[in-house]
């Protein structure tokens, strides 16, 4: 049974502005959300170079020369550029939305978002220097 | 767009006119005593958008040892300057703590103990501290809680956004209503066996008013014309703290919380008023606890004295909570803080809010018995639109979300027994609720020729009011207010609508809904006129005592076609407590009541 | 019930890359896509790097990063399309794109770990 | 009145034209006011046809919700002050079929809300005579926050996915049933699930987040639908890895 509606049966003329499809250059917000949606491209475009990198290191020290070289191709490495800036951006907002989805209690008390946030920033840290230091070792 | 050929009457057992507090108890009630009566619940907003909303403080129930059921009732009698029918009120105290239990289990997120039980606060009159509280948003709570539930009975349809426009009488008993439907403009009767009027209070016939714009007296005026008497309509509530300019009510709780009245000496001046003397630390049924009749009056005799502050909207006084600290007004006062912050601009924490009395509530009502039934068969009336009457000459503070509850669950009992010995829809209602049809396309929708615009009559009528029917009145303030208002309504005849679409057309409501507030302001002004004596919150400065002689007695006032009200009275029902002095702050003194 | 759908799953892949993405990427592009590159630091050559990549464990490592990560894309990308084009009727097709495309790089990213000498 | 404002409104009346347009009048100026009072005073002094839905006035009804300059906003909480010197541009919420002028049809709402059972749902269902159910405080506060939700609409004119896809279920109604997902004295988590666990239900969310931004009562619910979706995956693979655990 629908309440309420039951008896609405003569629709007024109701009228429905359909969603531009340009919604998302409406405002700022919206612009942000589809800029983080997109940077899973950049994320999947990163996994393809890795790829690449695999790939490579499967042909031996030459092919594997060879890619480090095209690695240097100006238009490869403004590429990476953007890419690096928008999942940074990944980065900054996953680790921010956290909190939202995960609520932590200390002592029965909700605790705030920053401190929930804080420990993901802190693990990245972590996590990035191994990788340096892991990659760097022995130069 | 109006369809008048289908003739299909929609009919239901059982139909709510309004789907506040006492209307959604009362659905759910009727669905509880027999799940196949069919419920209609009738509103003219979102049930969930009702006034019941804006409750702040709380609910009274005694629940906590050290209180009893005895001091419940003694608080209200005394409270309500012992025009209570006692009856009544025993029945009341006695069955709150279970209603309130009922919308616990409802999942009314009442407010807790660290135990993990339900937690109280102390309220003006009261002797105990008994307010049930979710923060303060009582009502709001409540109010989510009953529709909510509401929502899990299948026999429960709700008409929502239609405005009622007249009750269908037909044979001697009522037998459903006539509605606008908004969305459409379509005019439809809706038939039932008994009727419940759940429509709330009558704020808006006063200009400055706590009360939300949809409350207007629909379902008083709407029981009024049907014949039905309205009882004790001369007892308006005044509330001491108002935010000048909106009107927002700064909840009562905040002074139970130890909130302090100054005035603009920075002076408790309550003391000065028989209240008691200041404590640092709140104290029942004293100072700022008393009773709210007794602090609205104390305003008045402050601003003749010249010790209030003015402002651009009128004199006001200060209410200050800067020494509860930020901790207790964030916990139990947020919304107060929230109100202030977003329209004085102010912050509690630490500066001092600016107050004054305003109209809040109607003790008078639909008379009717402790089932809730009118007298008119089939017509059962409860919530703050009915008179039982537990509030008599002034309600005490969170007694009304609790009548709601009661008396909202009596009634829907009560008007499901009576639909069940299922008399069958009277011949003559169809033509009757064409008549309607026409009267409201005649009158309004296809009328052109008005010049009196709606807010002009609505301006005066209320100015009408507050000059003649606040908190203080004399007898020939009150003459003219009659003279006046009757002049009104004959203006009313030539008001203007320029709005006559079927869609959503508010301008047409807010028509009839003015006409059914100067149905209630001339009998709120008839009585007032007639009861020549001060109680409770009906003062006459030219009869400054209470009178038990006489006025032992409520109203009951009678719509006469072209004739003045006729008033007559009806004695109080008294039981256990024969009527006394009310004492605030002092102890009783021993001498018989005066 | 009946039906209950496998977006539980999806959502879990598409976190669980998200979560991936964020530690790992930005500092492995930084190097591999700018510092290396630009010469901001010396690159560690191929057998340093094939030595790292022999380890099982980095090898689980990368294998769970692309597979999440392409996952991760795919449930992003596969909700871009359709709110940001509306272009919601070509459902079908966007689906295999974004769920196809990640399945296949899965498999290729599976096929040369393992065959890694 | 020496100040004044301009407010456009936007104007729809079904049965004479077959859109909206604007409207523009001049409002007397006060810092009290908020868009309400300003649209009170067009439809008392000058055009009396203008028709929106409002009551409390005191942002807990939640009845009106209207697009100021672009924003979903409770108009009785937002004050011309803020938008100084105007123009202030009125229009009714978006994503929403109109009515009327300002008023929007938003009974669908009422149906999703039906749907996702807000309400107590007990296996035992204790007489309240023996008392009440015990809650501690901070199990109150589990939920508190999406109790507050007024059903003010603003959050489902923020949200896109809702704008393109009305068959999701959107913020409001999620935060509902989270919210007695959430309450000690509730049982009904499973039942709830088996709507909401539709692709209509908390997956079409992207986490747009606009609707905790919109939010007037900080209702947030976006964390409502996230933490729903978390919850939704763990009791999934539950049931897949141990389909004997069967609730
Ligand atoms: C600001 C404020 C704070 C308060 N705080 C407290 C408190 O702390 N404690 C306490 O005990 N009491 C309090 N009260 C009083 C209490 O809230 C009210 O008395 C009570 O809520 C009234 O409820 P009701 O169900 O009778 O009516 P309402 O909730 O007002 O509902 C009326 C219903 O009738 C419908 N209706 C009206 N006319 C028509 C029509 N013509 N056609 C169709 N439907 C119609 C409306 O749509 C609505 O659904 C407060 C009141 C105010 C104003
Ligand atoms: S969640 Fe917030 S914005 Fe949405 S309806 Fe509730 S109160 Fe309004
Ligand atoms: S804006 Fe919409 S997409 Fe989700 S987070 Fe809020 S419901
Ligand atoms: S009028 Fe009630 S929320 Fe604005």
């Amino acid at each position: 049974m629908k309440p309420s509606t039951a008896y609405r049966q003569y629709h007024p003329k109701w009228y429905r502005t359909r969603v531009s499809t340009l919604w998302w250059s409406r405002r700022w917000s919206y612009l942000k959300f589809m800029l983080r949606e997109l940077s899973s491209v950049f994320v999947a475009f990163y996994v393809v170079i890795l790829l690449l990198q695999l790939h490579a290191l499967r042909g031996g020290p030459e092919a594997y020369l060879e890619f480090q070289e095209w690695l240097k191709d100006p238009l490869l490495v403004v590429l990476n550029g953007i890419s690096f800036l928008f999942v940074l951006f990944h980065a900054v907002t996953w680790f921010n939305l956290t909190p939202k989805a995960m609520v932590v209690r200390l002592r029965g008390k909700r605790l705030p978002n920053l401190l929930v946030a804080a420990p993901n920033y802190a693990a990245w840290l972590a996590i990035s220097g191994l990788i340096v230091f892991l990659l760097m070792r022995q130069g | 767009m109006i369809d008048n050929s289908s003739s299909e009457m929609p009919s239901h057992d059982v139909l709510l006119v309004g789907g506040g507090g006492a209307g959604l108890r009362a659905a759910i009630a009727v669905s509880e005593v027999d799940p196949n009566l069919s419920v209609a619940v009738v509103s003219k907003v979102y049930p969930m958008r009702s006034h019941t909303v804006s409750a702040e403080g709380g609910a009274a129930a005694v629940i906590k040892e050290g209180d009893s059921l005895e001091e419940h009732a003694y608080d209200t009698i005394s409270g309500g300057d012992w025009m209570c029918d006692q009856d009544a009120v025993e029945l009341f105290v006695n069955e709150a703590p279970g209603e309130m239990l009922q919308l616990e289990h409802w999942g009314c997120p009442w407010s807790r103990e660290p135990d993990g039980r339900v937690a109280v606060r102390p309220f003006g009159g009261m002797k105990k501290e008994r307010t049930w509280f979710a923060a303060d948003k009582t009502g709001f709570h409540m109010l989510h809680a009953l529709f909510q539930t509401s929502l899990k009975y299948r026999s429960i349809t709700r008409y929502d956004e239609w405005f009622v426009t007249r009750l269908l009488v037909e044979d001697g008993r009522v037998q459903g209503v006539v509605a606008i439907e908004l969305m459409t403009g379509r005019i439809q009767a809706i038939t039932a066996k008994s009727v419940i009027i759940c429509t709330g209070g009558c704020g808006k016939v006063f200009p400055f008013t706590t009360n939300a714009n949809i409350k207007n007296g629909d379902g008083m005026a709407l029981a009024y014309r049907a014949g039905v008497p309205l009882k004790d309509m001369e007892f308006v509530q005044y509330h001491p703290t108002g935010l000048p300019f909106t009107g927002i009510l700064i909840t009562e709780a905040s002074r139970a919380e130890g909130g302090f009245l100054i005035n603009k000496d920075g002076y408790r001046y309550l003391q000065d008023y028989d209240l008691g003397t200041p404590q640092p630390k709140p104290v029942l049924r004293s100072m700022e606890l008393g009773p709210r009749d007794r602090l609205s009056q104390a305003f008045m005799k402050e601003l003749d004295k010249g010790r209030t502050l003015e402002g651009p909207y009128g004199p006001y006084v200060h209410l200050d909570l800067t020494h509860l600290g930020k901790k207790i007004i964030d916990t139990k006062l947020p919304f107060v803080r929230e109100l202030c912050l977003k329209y004085e601009n102010i912050d509690p924490v630490s500066q001092l809010i600016p107050v004054r009395p305003v109209v809040h509530y109607m003790m008078g009502g639909v008379h009717t018995d402790i089932q809730g039934a009118t007298p008119l068969a089939g017509l059962f009336a409860a919530g703050e639109v009915a008179c039982v009457s537990i509030n008599g000459a002034n309600r005490l503070g969170s007694n009304s979300l609790t009548e709601l509850l009661v008396f909202g669950a009596r009634a829907g009992r009560a008007a499901a027994e009576y639909a069940l010995q299922n008399k069958p829809v009277s011949a003559g209602i169809e033509a009757q609720a064409a008549d309607e049809k026409k009267r409201l396309e005649r009158e309004f929708l296809h009328k052109r020729s008005g010049t009196e615009p709606i807010a002009v009559l609505r301006g005066e009528m209320q100015s009408t009011m507050e000059k003649s029917a606040g908190i203080y009145r004399t007898g020939a303030l009150l003459e003219e207010a009659q003279a006046d208002i009757a002049e009104l309504k004959e203006r009313f005849r030539q008001v203007a609508i320029q709005d006559h679409s079927h869609t959503f057309n508010t301008e047409l409501m807010a028509a009839l809904e003015l006409s059914y507030m100067l149905d209630v302001a001339e009998a709120v002004v008839e009585c007032a006129l007639q009861r020549t004596e001060s109680r409770g919150a009906h003062q006459r400065t030219d009869f400054p005592r209470r009178d038990d002689e006489r006025f032992l007695a409520h109203s009951l006032v009678s719509h006469r076609t072209g004739d003045r009200p006729e008033v007559e009275y009806l004695p109080v029902t008294i039981t256990r407590w024969p009527p006394g002095e009310r004492v605030y702050g002092r102890p009783a003194a021993k001498t018989p009541p005066g | 019930m009946a039906n209950r759908s496998n977006e539980p799953l999806l959502w879990a892949l598409f976190s669980g890359g998200g979560v991936a993405a964020a530690f790992l990427i930005p500092i492995l592009l930084f190097l591999y896509g700018l510092a290396f590159p630009l010469g901001w630091l010396q690159s560690p050559g191929y057998e340093r790097t094939l030595e790292l990549v022999q380890h099982p464990l980095v090898r689980l490592g990368l294998f769970l990063l692309c597979f999440l990560s392409l996952f991760h894309w795919a449930h992003r990308f596969r909700f871009t399309l359709y709110d940001g084009l509306q272009i919601k009727h070509l459902n079908p097709a966007i689906n295999l794109f974004c769920y196809g495309g990640a399945v296949t790089g899965t498999v290729v990213a599976a096929y040369l770990l393992w065959t890694l000498p | 009145m020496a100040e004044t404002i301009t407010i456009e409104v936007a104007r729809y009346r079904p049965e004479q034209e077959g859109e909206p347009t604007l409207q523009s009048y001049e409002v007397p100026f006060s810092k009290d006011w908020v868009v309400l009072d300003a649209l009170n005073y067009i439809k008392d002094h000058v055009d009396g046809s203008l028709s929106f839905r409002w009551s409390c006035r005191m942002g807990v009804c939640g009845s009106c919700g209207m697009t100021v300059n672009g924003e979903p906003k409770l108009t009785c909480a937002t004050f011309l002050s803020h938008y100084l010197p105007g123009p202030i541009r009125v229009e009714p919420l978006q994503n929403f079929p109109v009515v009327r002028d300002l008023i929007i049809e938003m009974t669908d709402f009422l149906e999703k809300l039906q749907s996702v059972k807000p309400w107590i749902v007990r296996e035992d269902d204790p007489a309240p005579a023996k008392g009440e159910f015990l809650q501690t405080p901070e199990q109150l506060d589990n939920y508190k926050q999406f109790s507050m939700c007024i059903n003010c609409m603003i959050c489902y004119a923020a949200c896109p996915v809702y704008g393109l896809d009305p068959q999701f279920a959107g913020p409001a109604a999620i935060a509902l049933a989270q919210r007695y997902n959430l309450d000690s004295r509730d049982q009904g988590e499973q039942e709830r699930m088996d709507v909401l666990s539709q692709h209509e239900g908390i997956w079409g969310c992207t986490f747009v987040g606009e609707c905790t931004e919109v939010c007037p009562k900080n209702v947030d619910p976006a964390g409502a639908i996230q933490q729903y979706k978390l919850a939704a995956t763990k009791e999934w693979f539950k049931s897949f890895l141990m389909p004997w655990s069967k609730p």
